[in-house]
């Protein structure tokens, strides 16, 4: 494995869990919340670890995703913290 | 609140580092947990199942205990979800105030990339239920991704387009139906006179040898637990989406 | 800084693993409650996933080589990266999924209940 | 089909709840029905494991024939299997219970609701029975899941108060989580008594003791001990009848089960308490736990609420005997699991009736009770008994093997806060019966020819036969604890204990 590009991996998964927890919005910190599943997804996938990567990829970055936009949808958008 | 809480993660947090050292080094392959159970694995899979793909193969038939709960996991949100979120008895016009106004998208550009998008969704999650046993992927993945393509269809049409397709009736067989299937092969190792869920005791079904009969019957049997999987799955997702989406009124997605 | 280069992995895990728990417990909205959880649960899914790694390993589908026309499936255990790990979080992210689920839905209903998703203000409108 | 028991278990009730899906989708009045039969399949086969275990056994089921390490398995000794049939029993017992408050306070969802109920029993079932860490962690979220939408199905309150636990639920998952995760790193296995072989020869690794810490975290943010039990009572208290009837016995319960399952199979008695020095700690836990918890079940006027507290204080029990490290009290820990289980059934049935009668368990709905349900109360006085701890229901037995552990060990404030636990338990339900036989006020005893005509208006007999089968058996469980305790549990105690 290449590991300044490892490295600068982490350093993204860490700056958009910080991100998707700090957006008020909360439709914005949804698809953060994608982001940050697809850059794990990644990850795992530079870790042979294709099936759970494939798995991250359906269920985190897409169907949890959708998820949160459905709940988000359904109440008030904006978050106090 | 917040005090409180940055003390517990920072308390987990120095104990997590205290034991850094006492790790095994990242990337060791005679580490305890490379080389005990895991070893056994990769190196009896193939012998054993016929399954290249090591991780299929411990997923539906070593573990395969585990993936039957895991199926019952999703099944168990499904119900649970229904109970707390469904309403009933609520008539049909009657929407509560707080929600905002329903805008019905514009099927212009969406609507036709669906209905180009849809189809080859399908086939992909088909293929990668059905290839699982060479490949990455199983019956999780593939369900999700069939799942995927008829939540696509309720978010970019209409929710009733996508529930004409797959009733709220339909959904629900569905995911006591896949859930059924994977444990349906299990009490049938049983009705054979082997322990639950150990398939080589359906060999009596398949031809040749005893032992090469037993090691078909593991890779059909893992096949038709990944469809079983693939069925609840599918339908689970889209389930647990059309609850959340129309807050329970089953009128409309997004 | 070579033990930084050999552990950061599980550094990683463990700063994403404080994020979350301190997410899950102090933000105010549940909703924010609900991605800490998930960023905890993919901490957990990461350490797994960290110490099945091998290094020089490729993806646990086994390969094979053709000697006269038959394949022969080479299962030596350190050529392939541990698919122990692997099972066992594929399970646990079905069960994040299905938690994750649960758990908007009660997000759902409290809002219906109370108009509004703010810890505060609900306990407020409780007493 | 004698080797396969085990495995029956758990698997009836799973395909009971599949069918009951099915069915119950078109036909809601086939689930109650159904739900007792299958749960009667259940505790039979549960009855018939624990009849084919001898003195010390254990019986090895390797599901899917893969052997133990490599696959999953069930280990049965006897510590399981009389877990199991309480759990059974007090679920079989539940669902005859549940018929009428379902159909009252859940017309609608009663599919739904035997669903759920027979798979939380399922997860509770295969939490005991299993022998493998992992599978362990996957039926605890089963049975998670389910309580989580089960205690939710409550009006009002109860949303806010199981989001709550879902929030704290899960982290105690995920501890458990990371434990299990912990000791696959050193020992590379799954399988608890594997892993019971390996661990021995990693004395003084720090990883393994972080790792029972986790792991002792996350079953005590399950089972609400002390610190961790704030999401308890609230979650109880606004459930439906059926549900807080079922999910207050048996969660906490299997949990200290558990927790007895990594003290002494996954780790070694003489680790705990000879290499690591945390008695002292988890000892003022305890004994916080049970005072607090009495004092704060003073305190409620709500009867149903009073008896959560009232579960935070037996929790404390059990958690103190067990970490006592003497045989008597370890002995004492199994068998309250066991009586608490019965004792708590029986109680909370008492409330779901009067609930169900008079709307609420309030002190006031007990006015006159004796004269409307003489037979309810008949069961609740049997059930306070036993948790005040008079001979010769079984509260009584427990408590003295507790009292006799911790005098071995010299633990007097455990000793002292037991007393004042049933001392406290004794103020409660006198207050109750007071309430209950004497409730007429003053003015109105000169004239008792004025109407004070009660309507007799006991539960009925659906409600009541379960009842009294608990409170029976209560005092059949105290009348037979000579042979339970040296027939099943005095064998399976693990060596290095005082």
């Amino acid at each position: 494995m290449i590991w300044p590009y490892d490295f600068g991996l982490l350093l993204l998964v860490v700056i958009t869990a910080i991100l998707a927890l700090n957006l008020r919005d909360l439709m914005g910190a949804s698809i953060v919340f994608g982001t940050y599943s697809f850059l794990m997804c990644l990850l795992w996938t530079a870790m042979a670890a294709v099936d759970v990567a494939f798995t991250e990829a359906a269920v985190g970055a897409g169907v949890s995703t959708v998820f949160f936009i459905a709940t988000a949808y359904n109440i008030k958008k904006e978050a106090k913290d | 609140m917040k005090v409180l809480s940055l003390i517990i993660a920072l308390v987990m947090g120095a104990l997590l580092t205290v034991i850094l050292d006492d790790l095994p080094a990242w990337g060791d392959a005679q580490s305890p947990a490379n080389a005990h159970v895991s070893a056994y694995y990769l190196e009896n899979a193939y012998k054993q199942t016929h399954v290249p793909n090591v991780v299929t193969a411990v997923l539906a038939d070593y573990r395969g205990f585990d993936t039957m709960f895991e199926t019952g996991v999703v099944f168990v949100a499904v119900i649970g979800i229904m109970a707390i979120l469904r309403r009933e008895g609520v008539p049909k016009g009657a929407k509560s105030r707080k929600r905002p106004p329903h805008q019905p998208p514009d099927p212009a550009i969406t609507g036709v990339a669906t209905r180009f998008i849809v189809p080859f969704m399908q086939i992909f999650g088909l293929y990668v239920i059905a290839h699982g046993h060479y490949s990455p992927g199983g019956g999780f993945q593939g369900g999700v991704i069939l799942g995927a393509s008829v939540i696509l269809m309720a978010m970019t049409g209409e929710l009733k387009s996508a529930l004409n397709r797959m009733s709220e009736d339909w959904f629900i067989i569905m995911v006591g139906l896949g859930f059924l299937i994977f444990a349906g092969v299990g009490l049938a190792c049983m009705f054979y006179g082997g322990n639950f869920l150990d398939y080589s005791a359906l060999a009596p079904l398949f031809s040749g040898t005893p032992q090469e009969a037993a090691i078909t019957a593991r890779y059909h049997a893992m096949l038709w637990v990944e469809i079983g999987v693939g069925f609840t799955v599918m339908s689970s997702m889209f389930a647990i989406y059309t609850y959340l989406a129309s807050d329970g009124w089953m009128d409309r997605g997004l | 800084m070579e033990w930084l280069q050999i552990n950061y992995n599980y550094l990683l895990v463990i700063v994403l693993l404080m994020i979350g728990l301190w997410a899950m417990i102090g933000k105010n909205n549940l909703v924010k409650k609900c991605i800490g959880m998930c960023i905890f649960q993919n901490a957990i899914i990461m350490f797994f996933i960290s110490m099945g790694v091998k290094a020089g390993s490729t993806i646990p589908i086994l390969n094979y080589t053709k000697i006269d026309g038959v394949k022969t499936y080479l299962t030596e255990a350190s050529m392939y990266a541990n698919p122990l790990t692997q099972i066992l979080m594929l399970t646990a992210i079905v069960v994040g999924v299905a938690t994750l689920g649960m758990a908007l839905t009660l997000v759902q209903k409290i809002y219906s209940e109370y108009g509004t998703c703010e810890e505060d203000e609900i306990l407020e409108k409780l007493n | 089909m004698e080797q396969q028991y085990p495995v029956l278990i758990v698997i009836i009730p799973m395909f009971t709840a599949m069918v009951l899906t099915l069915a119950g989708w078109f036909k809601p009045a086939v689930c109650q029905p159904l739900a007792v039969v299958g749960l009667l399949g259940s505790f039979l086969s549960a009855v018939a494991t624990l009849l084919q275990i001898g003195a010390g056994e254990v019986i090895s089921y390797r599901l899917g024939g893969w052997e133990p390490p490599f696959g999953i398995e069930y280990r049965v000794d006897s510590l399981n299997a009389l877990v199991l049939v309480m759990v059974s029993l007090v679920a079989l017992l539940v669902a005859i219970f549940a018929r009428k408050p379902v159909e009252k306070e859940l017309g609608n969802k009663i599919s739904n609701f035997y669903t759920l109920f027979v798979l939380l029993v399922t997860g509770l079932l295969g939490m005991t029975i299993t022998g493998d860490a992992f599978n362990l962690y996957v039926l605890l979220e089963i049975a998670a899941l389910t309580s989580y939408a089960l205690l939710a199905m409550g009006r009002g309150r109860a949303y806010m108060a199981t989001f709550n636990y879902v929030i704290l639920g899960t982290i105690g998952a995920c501890f458990y989580l990371l434990g299990v995760g912990l000791l696959l790193i050193k020992t590379g296995s799954l399988n608890m008594a594997d892993i019971g072989t390996i661990l021995p020869k990693l004395v003084g690794s720090e990883t393994v003791l972080v790792a029972f810490g986790f792991l002792m975290v996350g079953v005590w943010i399950k089972m609400a001990l002390f610190p961790f039990h704030g999401w308890l009572p609230n979650a109880y208290t606004y459930a439906p009848t059926a549900t807080s009837c079922l999910v207050a016995p048996l969660m906490t319960k299997v949990s200290v089960y558990i927790m007895l399952r990594i003290m002494f199979t996954v780790y070694s008695a003489d680790w705990i308490f000879n290499v690591i020095q945390w008695k002292p700690v988890v000892m003022v836990l305890a004994v916080v736990a049970i005072l607090m918890g009495s004092f704060f079940a003073l305190a409620q006027r709500d009867i149903k609420r009073m008896l959560t507290y009232l579960i935070v204080a037996e929790i404390g029990y059990m958690v103190g005997g067990a970490w006592t490290g003497t045989a008597a009290g370890l002995t004492g820990t199994i068998y309250h699991i066991m009586a608490d289980g019965l004792m708590t059934v029986c109680l909370f049935m008492v409330i779901g009736s009067v609930v169900y009668r008079k709307g609420k368990a309030h002190f006031e709905s007990f006015k006159d009770a004796f004269q409307s349900m003489p037979w309810t109360m008949g069961a609740l006085i049997i059930g306070g008994l036993s948790m005040i701890g008079v001979p010769p229901t079984c509260g009584f037995f427990s408590k003295w093997y507790l009292i006799s552990g911790a005098y071995q060990s010299s633990d007097y404030a455990f000793i002292v806060a037991l007393l004042i636990s049933s001392l406290v338990n004794a103020i409660l339900f006198i207050r109750i019966v007071e309430t209950a036989f004497f409730s007429a006020t003053p003015s109105e005893i000169p004239d008792p020819h004025a109407h004070h005509e009660v309507d007799y208006a006991d539960s009925p007999v659906s409600m009541l036969i379960p009842m009294w089968v608990s409170a029976l058996a209560l005092i059949a469980m105290g009348l037979y604890t000579g042979e339970i305790v040296t027939r099943w549990i005095l064998p399976i105690l693990p060596g290095g204990l005082i």
